[in-house]
């Protein structure tokens, strides 16, 4: 098969969409340049035309609103977001309005948009063009939430997302653009609310979304290394999320590790946690390590940026950490057994 | 509603023969009754969902989509009963939405302030101010990428027009020539706040000129006024002429919600109402149809048969079911994977 | 001492601050109505003048936005939105500008802004004008939030913010604004950040903000006569969180319930399970339950209303679920060792 | 900027004389030599947070400036180099900021985009397009509250006027009557789109008009005018006649970020740029000052003194240190207590 890139395969998707249906059709701002979408949407202009490839002024809002209301009037729209940031003047029309249509109107006006926003950090850019805000969408009804880490997933997911008929936000990250994977030529979905199992492992369950999903392939790795068998679920969609996929491996491992380089606080880990904390209560054998960004804006002076974004290396701590604690408590409850049997006699 | 399907861009006639007035009273009749009947509904309580009734506006819904087709977009807001009866909309699933019936035209998840009607156009009327405006212009955007003679039209207030996403609309529709018709109906309110609390100047409409489109300022209780300005726009909007901003002046006559008269959110305004009172959009246009020879008998057979109406709608969502409980978490998400 | 309802005890930390404080004012849509804000604001305007108590046009973006900047010069402004719904338009001066000024800037600027939102829900008024979105604004760092569910709070925790110097979100509901209670004449604050126990209890935490705490006095009082002793957790403060208060109940007590009448995912009540479930891990005798709204947006019609919000009920079955949870495990945990016992001799 | 403190509202002298543009000359130069040595080093990537050059475009930072006292409030965009050092930013600071460093003016955690320095009224600078226009007619609002003769300016592009809370703040400020001067500086870009791809019309002063207040359209590159323009506004805001909106005409040299001259973010637009370089604001007003008979010995010593000042404040911030990592969690809030 073809390798691709992450932004080549979004690229792909977009076109085979715009080619397919002719109820595709893009607007945003950037979309005419590379500076905003990379290569994901590279010179799509001029293969669709500036009609169907709408180049936006600098209004988030009703650029936003106008798509759902196309959405509305048949059409299938995405919306883009080069950053996610700039999407904060446009949430009236996405939580008010597109995640509540179809219930408010009993499902008989359906809202087929997508919305597609860029998390693009580092760099240097500071606060305003740092955020990662999946969490505040993934609190709302009536949105799905999907966020791919492959060239593969990027492709079809956004296929997917444009085919569901509901609300669908789809958040890419630009640390992931360049990455390389094999993507077939042909369209194909990826299902939403299906996660991915990236290696099959015994120890520990590490589950994580986006460009945590890449480092966590990377912290198997290490891990494996030295001597630990994780299993990594990517969960490439995080509304709605697939619980199945990860309470079986937090059955299997008992250890769970989740990942999500966004704020801690009531941010996707927080759900995953407090939910498998729940459902799998009994099956837990040391507490759930959450790996996020602290719940600080994001820096610009490079030293500061980079004591703040996680990756691959605190994956691996945090699993040690995870099997530390599930070891001290075997040895704690060996010990009370063996004091019990000895009580006993 | 005007009959006939969609037409061909060929200029409309403006001129309103007596047939057409006849139709245009006779849809304001129905407005103005089932407003009336709501608000006495309102005031023993049976209604309760949030109601800002439409009497005293009702020339502006209606003059506005008797230059519509069936097929042509709407949209509105809280105050929209006027929109969804005016476009077409079933009475009778208005009557059993208010009362939060299965049978509502939103199946008791909307009430009052959210109405929808696919099947005439009306695709949603939302109460957050100013949110159907970008969406409308959305609606025209899928008209015009899809080579239609469609036209989309928001309805909002005055107030509506303080939020910065009505200017970025007027810039994008000015910008992408849609055809989408901003109707805005300054009833000189904005819940409590006159308009002179929170506007310098009193031009809406000029809004159009410094986006470079078309803008009007009219009498919002004149039927035909409204009318033939709406033909126009809808002309220019079918024609490629792009879009137009109509600021039809006009008075609310009962309060901001609910039924009160006189009083309400705070505001005693007595004396204004006595002036518009005379101002009657269906007084009005009783008048021309009694000028124009229409006979009494039939211009008071025609209320009764609009009460005879309203009162059976009112008898419908009366008998109607209430949604069963287990409804609540259907509807979140539709399966749209069927009609791709 | 006197008593005073919710709203009226607003009401006079209000006035306190305006009469004490002349950079204080307030700035928002309605504050002129007894509409929109009920008695909480009730002729400030004739007391204090229309300059300091400005009823606004529907701009909810720039007015959010103008006191911040007011903030920024010196001033103390509290803004109001009398629904949550509608300051979902002014989420960019709030997330993007408030929350960040300081850390981006190191301090140099404050933003001593009050944010006053109103919970306003029920009565028929569906999906937009009933939402609860207080984990939004928890999962972003630079904002702090307050949720009072008394009149003492809601008093001092006005006074507090106004006098905090950074952004804080003010979060009242409706529901609570005819509810009496004691409310000393004086200013006082309420420290941001303290829960309150509202009752002492040794079998299972009831952990809950806002309505939902004063629901959950009503239900340990049912499960009182039913042998069960809660103790009662008022959060107040969502962000900071009082973690010290809720742990020690839930290591004491074993079994921990959440209330929050929101969204649940990703909501307050995620984060108070996750949050738990690490740090107490080892002291929790039954999965948490969460209390919560379904998933789904509010309906208008009054039988779906009525079974779309929790109340005192749902929160005395979630306690008793918790407990059977308990017993269970108890009495395996016991068989078990029974048999271990015997298998031992 | 003005010397003196604020004044008391008595009309300004709007004429300039030659001590006034030697001054509006040296602060043009040393926009242009910092931003032209910044470009330098984004080249050689020694600075690498991302930056938006205001060469071409001095003469509107410098003749506002001139206009304001240390006093007043000034707030700016992602391309406020100029507004920083125009209002008196200390310019080692600028540089220790571009570089991360912790002498810088926002300690290394805001870099280009974000600066500040509050003891000469700029309050911040931030990147997200128009997010300080609502915020300074804020500050403008604390001003008039506190009945002080303070003004308050927000600098922004052609493209925040796009964005809807623009409108609503000059609503806002009509409404309140506030002393704010809304600089618009339209340098016909937006990023990689020319302004005829995003309005209609070319008239952004027009909404000045249609909310009630004052507007005007001139010459950007002439730093005299901006001058004048600024200073009647100022003098209408200080006497209580409220706002103003200048739309300054311009065009900036270098790419929308970076140092790229002829190409960046997509667009190529050399001939443009062709057109412009000979508009350029120094070049005319070093004619001026020629002209008024400054000898030209003055004119290139000012530029060595200057240079040399740019080159301290580039060795200052290469000199300063990293903010350690342990201060990553501080000043997420304040500890305001203390000085209530
Ligand atoms: C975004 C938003 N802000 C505030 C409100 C509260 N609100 C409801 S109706 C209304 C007045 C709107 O006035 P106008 O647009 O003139 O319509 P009218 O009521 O006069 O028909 C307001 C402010 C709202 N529903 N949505
Ligand atoms: C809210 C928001 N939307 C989009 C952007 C991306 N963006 C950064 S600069 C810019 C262009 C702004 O143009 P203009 O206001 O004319 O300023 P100029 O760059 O010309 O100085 C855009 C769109 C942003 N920073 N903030
Ligand atoms: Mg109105
Ligand atoms: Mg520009």
């Amino acid at each position: 098969m073809r390798a691709l890139t992450y932004a080549q395969a979004m690229r792909e998707a977009f076109a085979q969409l715009l080619a397919f249906d002719p109820r595709v059709f893009v607007i945003g701002q950037g979309v005419w340049s590379p500076w905003y979408a990379g290569a994901s949407l590279k010179e799509l202009e001029k293969e669709f035309g500036r009609d169907r490839i709408i180049d936006s002024p600098v209004s988030e809002n009703a650029t936003t609103g106008a798509a759902i209301g196309a959405a509305l009037a048949g059409m299938r729209p995405i919306v883009f977001h080069p950053r996610m940031d700039f999407m904060l003047l446009a949430v009236d029309p996405i939580v008010n309005q597109a995640a509540n249509w179809s219930y408010i109107f009993a499902g008989q006006v359906q809202v087929p948009v997508v919305i597609r926003a860029s998390i693009n950090r580092g760099g240097e850019q500071g606060a305003q063009h740092s955020q990662a805000l999946q969490a505040l969408f993934m609190h709302v009804p009536g949105l799905k939430v999907v966020m791919p880490a492959t060239a593969y997933d990027a492709k079809g997911l956004l296929i997917a997302a444009v085919n569901d008929g509901n609300p669908v936000m789809y958040i890419d990250d630009r640390w992931l653009y360049d990455e390389p994977g094999e993507v077939p030529e042909e369209m194909y979905e990826v299902p939403i609310g299906s996660a991915a199992v990236r290696r099959m492992g015994t120890d520990v369950s590490i589950v994580a979304t986006s460009y945590m999903a890449a480092q966590a392939v990377n912290a198997s790795k290490v891990l494996e290394r030295r001597g630990i068998d994780a299993e990594v679920i990517d969960l490439r969609s995080v509304s709605p999320w697939d619980r199945e996929t990860v309470l079986n491996s937090v059955r299997k491992t008992g250890c769970l590790v989740v990942a999500d380089a966004a704020w801690k606080t009531c941010g996707v880990t927080a759900e995953l946690a407090a939910s498998v904390a729940e459902e799998a209560f009994d099956d837990l054998k040391a507490p759930i390590a959450r790996v996020c960004l602290p719940d600080v804006p994001a820096p610009t002076s490079a030293p500061l940026e980079k004591a703040y974004y996680p990756g691959a290396e605190e994956i691996v701590l945090a699993a040690e950490r995870v099997l530390d604690q599930k070891e001290k408590r075997w040895a704690i409850a060996s010990r009370s057994l063996i004091r019990k049997h000895i009580t006993a006699h | 509603m005007r009959n006939g399907s969609k037409r061909n861009g060929n200029p409309q006639e403006t001129s309103v023969n007596q047939a057409l007035l006849w139709e245009m009273y006779r849809t304001m009749m129905r407005i103005r009754i089932a407003e009336e009947s709501i608000a006495k509904l309102l005031e023993s309580e049976e209604i309760r969902c949030p109601t800002h009734l439409y009497t005293g506006q009702e020339a502006i819904a209606t003059g506005v989509c008797a230059a519509l087709t069936k097929e042509d977009y709407i949209f509105g807001g809280h105050r929209s009963h006027g929109h969804y009866l005016a476009k077409g909309g079933d009475i009778r699933a208005l009557m059993a939405e208010l009362y939060g019936k299965v049978s509502g035209c939103a199946r008791g998840r909307g009430g009052s302030m959210h109405l929808v009607a696919p099947e005439v156009g009306l695709l949603g009327t939302v109460p957050l101010v100013a949110a159907t405006i970008p969406i409308a212009v959305g609606a025209a955007l899928a008209c015009k990428l899809r080579g239609e003679q469609r036209v989309s039209v928001p309805f909002f207030g005055d107030g509506a027009t303080e939020e910065g996403h009505f200017h970025e609309s007027l810039n994008l529709a000015a910008l992408y020539c849609l055809p989408v018709i901003f109707i805005c109906e300054n009833n000189l309110y904005s819940s409590h706040m006159h308009i002179s609390e929170r506007r310098v100047k009193g031009n809406i409409y000029q809004f159009a000129e410094v986006h470079g489109i078309h803008g009007a300022s009219l009498d919002g209780n004149d039927v035909i006024a409204v009318y033939q300005a709406a033909v126009k726009a809808v002309d220019r909007a079918r024609n490629g002429a792009g879009p137009t901003l109509l600021e039809c002046r006009t008075y609310r006559w009962r309060g901001h919600v609910g039924p009160a008269m006189d009083m309400d959110v705070g505001v005693k305004r007595k004396d204004e109402l006595k002036d518009w009172l005379p101002k009657d959009p269906l007084a009005r246009t009783r008048f021309q149809l009694a000028k124009a020879g229409r006979p009494q008998t039939e211009i008071d057979q025609l209320e009764r048969e609009v009460m005879g109406e309203v009162q059976n709608a009112i008898r419908f969502a009366r008998e109607s079911f209430y949604p069963p409980k287990n409804d609540l978490k259907d509807y979140v998400f539709v399966d749209a994977k069927a009609d791709n």
